[in-house]
């Protein structure tokens, strides 16, 4: 069986250690919040200038003065501080971010990933994605393995335009967990959702990669 | 000396606005934008704008009563969606768009107020943001090369000011307004609170007053959310 | 979570030093030096250092003291006179010394911190600070190409710092303590009060937490001057 | 009469403008704070970090947290603020310094000015002076006209070192004032101190300089 949205974001946050500094990114990767291990500390940043992300405010209290980077209200912590734009993508860019979880449309072998973009279908913008996949440490997918028509997201070369190339270390999809090796450009898989076979994930998977 | 202080927003754009001009205008999505000066532009009628903004509002607020204006002719952002107006703008040719990555964006621009024209990123490398530009390998690694962005005018928000237009900013409604203040010819502050000269800590200045020629008391902020997230009541208990 | 509290500064260096590392140590003058983990580091007696710092204290206060105790190699600084023993090592050659802007040290060590291995500043040009660089014409100047600085110890000196390791400087002991902050490998600072956490303002954090791995209370502070410079008690009726 | 020290300061105070952002170099330029007209607003910028530096502290109020660029205490006024190195100087790279007034070994007809070391004499570094002369506004360099022996310190080529080129727009000596047109390359006699005669310049001048 799958796993559910949920249970991707649970075990996206299998990948936390104790003391890591996060981004989150927009849907799934934003309920990996509530999977951290108790007595874990792990400091969530918002791109838009912000460490020490706290839960979503109790009704009546938000401020407007006060939105991650999905511009959604929350809370600061006693640990929070602020700072500018320019200050958070440099603490981004410089490598000072152990994790980040992000939503994808496409993940490649090499560890290619297109997450900003369709042409000719949506103008929006990469945001703080480029700079994401770029600066942090380790970057995580979490997504779904196959377009709604069955199509496999999980690709020997991205077919979207790219947000980054070879910056993809793990893959979670609804049917297993993939690592990939970014020097080597080799993608292996790692577990699979409970039920799922190695042949269906074969099947649903126009990557190479090894496994076992 | 001549005083920074000005009466209200179209006071603070006299003499400073004209066609074609380019305009750094501070904010992360709702929060932090300059909605008084904002108005006044509007007003003002100038045209032609190249707005420097990482995003462009949403419907009926901040850009986008610019936008919708017609006063807009090319976006630089990080992220315009939420936008059906700029969409619609964008996909009939009415509008130009360069999308920066927002790391970048806010590089750029700090690197407009630092004096230094180009520096080199990691950021976009092997994607359509590096086409045409410079690379070249640093320690092994490829890197971009990107340049500064300055602007005529720049509209930024603050919690409070003083006379003198050092600022403090609050919470995430920081986000670009400090770099912005930095890299235009003209940078004009809007304030929730404007002080007396002393009634703010040298130690906790955010923008110093020199990056500020005029300063001035906003009102009516409209402290809108665009996506109201909240957790129950019930859930304190367990807290 | 492994705390980042350490109980004094040769606690603190543990398992960070070896010889022939590169060290950054904050401060101007004798302003906002890292003195507890200074005295630690002598006693620690890593050798064969390349410094990072503006200067290189004075007689008996600050760096002086490694340079002294022969563990200093190299200095990267902007300013080192009035240190007469600075001159002599350097003189007989003892000692060796890369000069660079003020400015230009700043930006290259924030470049480190921020991703940045290469920027382009107008400082140094037509000077031998820019020989044997690339230069490049911009907008009709020509502008020099300078590089990243990163190390593989910072040590700054804060006024009060959180258990998370967020830090507020005061006045102008801030100086490079928080740019250095960001550009190293491994980030310890010492701090006149150590806080517990909540006791600071998210609004007012000068260096977040996510730069410093461990933090320490200092103790002792010399609050040493260097030129000390007043003016007449009866002038305060003229003020 | 050559001008004094103190002369020399208060012709260059007759160079500010009221709300001018000024930072002033160590010795003369330094007195330059004393004749600032009254009424008039000058904030002057420290490049530790800091803008609107007040006077000395009376005795017994310095703090050592609070020093100009030349290490001596100060204090601070109700409009103050700190700020980091790398934000300093990204204030004057940036243009945002509307003057510098320095002093100098030599300058240069085409404006180039030396004053930051002589070699094999001299071991101290140029602190932040290549970074003023490059970023700020306007340049004014204070200086002697000669030395001690007699040799001209205004000269055709600087004969030291440079702390930058073609960057100082006005030098005021203890016998006359000079302007220099950067984009020209031409220096002008502006003004001589009382009883000093334009041959008394000439003979004591090694530039080229115009007059009348």
């Amino acid at each position: 069986m799958p796993w559910t949205r949920e249970q991707m974001a649970a075990r996206a946050a299998r990948e936390l250690k104790d003391g890591y500094y996060v981004n989150l990114g927009i849907g799934i990767p934003t309920l990996v919040a509530n999977y951290i291990p108790a007595g874990m500390t792990v400091t969530l940043q918002s791109e838009n200038g912000m460490l020490g992300i706290g839960p979503f405010p109790y009704e009546g209290e938000e401020d407007a003065d006060l939105i991650n980077a999905g511009k959604q209200t929350i809370t600061e912590l006693p640990t929070s501080s602020y700072f500018s734009s320019a200050d958070s993508f440099a603490m981004i860019r410089g490598g000072h971010i152990d994790m980040a979880i992000l939503g994808a449309m496409e993940v490649s072998e090499m560890g290619d990933i297109a997450n900003w973009t369709i042409p000719g279908k949506m103008v929006k913008g990469m945001g703080g994605a480029m700079d994401l996949v770029a600066g942090v440490k380790r970057v995580i997918a979490v997504m779904e393995h196959a377009n709604k028509a069955g199509k496999s997201k999980i690709l020997k070369t991205c077919s979207l335009p790219l947000t980054g190339g070879r910056c993809i270390d793990l893959v979670i999809t609804d049917l297993c967990v993939f690592e990939i090796d970014r020097k080597q450009n080799q993608m292996r898989l790692l577990e699979l959702a409970p039920d799922v076979t190695l042949e269906e994930v074969k099947a649903k998977t126009e990557a190479n990669f090894s496994h076992g | 000396m001549a005083g920074k202080v000005y009466p209200n927003a179209k006071a603070a754009l006299e003499g400073v606005t004209f066609d074609g001009m380019t305009l750094m205008s501070g904010g992360f999505g709702l929060s932090g934008n300059a909605e008084n000066l904002i108005t006044a532009l509007k007003e003002n009628g100038v045209k032609g704008l190249t707005v420097i903004s990482n995003n462009c509002g949403a419907d009926n607020v901040g850009l986008w009563v610019l936008l919708n204006n017609g006063q807009i002719r090319k976006m630089i952002s990080s992220y315009v969606g939420e936008n059906k107006l700029f969409e619609s703008l964008y996909l009939s040719g009415a509008l130009e768009l360069e999308l920066n990555p927002q790391g970048t964006l806010a590089e750029r621009i700090r690197a407009g107020g630092a004096g230094i024209p180009a520096f080199y990123t990691k950021t976009g490398v092997g994607t359509v943001v590096a086409e045409g530009k410079p690379t070249e390998q640093f320690d092994g690694e490829t890197y971009v090369r990107e340049s500064w962005l300055r602007a005529d005018l720049a509209i930024v928000k603050a919690w409070r000011g003083d006379h003198e237009g050092n600022l403090i900013y609050r919470k995430t409604a920081r986000n670009f307004n400090p770099n912005m203040a930095t890299a235009a010819k003209v940078t004009i502050a809007e304030v929730e609170e404007l002080v007396p000269n002393g009634a703010l800590d040298p130690d906790q200045i955010h923008t110093p007053g020199i990056f500020v020629n005029r300063i001035l008391q906003g009102q009516n902020y409209s402290h809108r959310i665009e996506f109201r997230t909240t957790r129950p009541r019930a859930a304190k208990e367990n807290a």
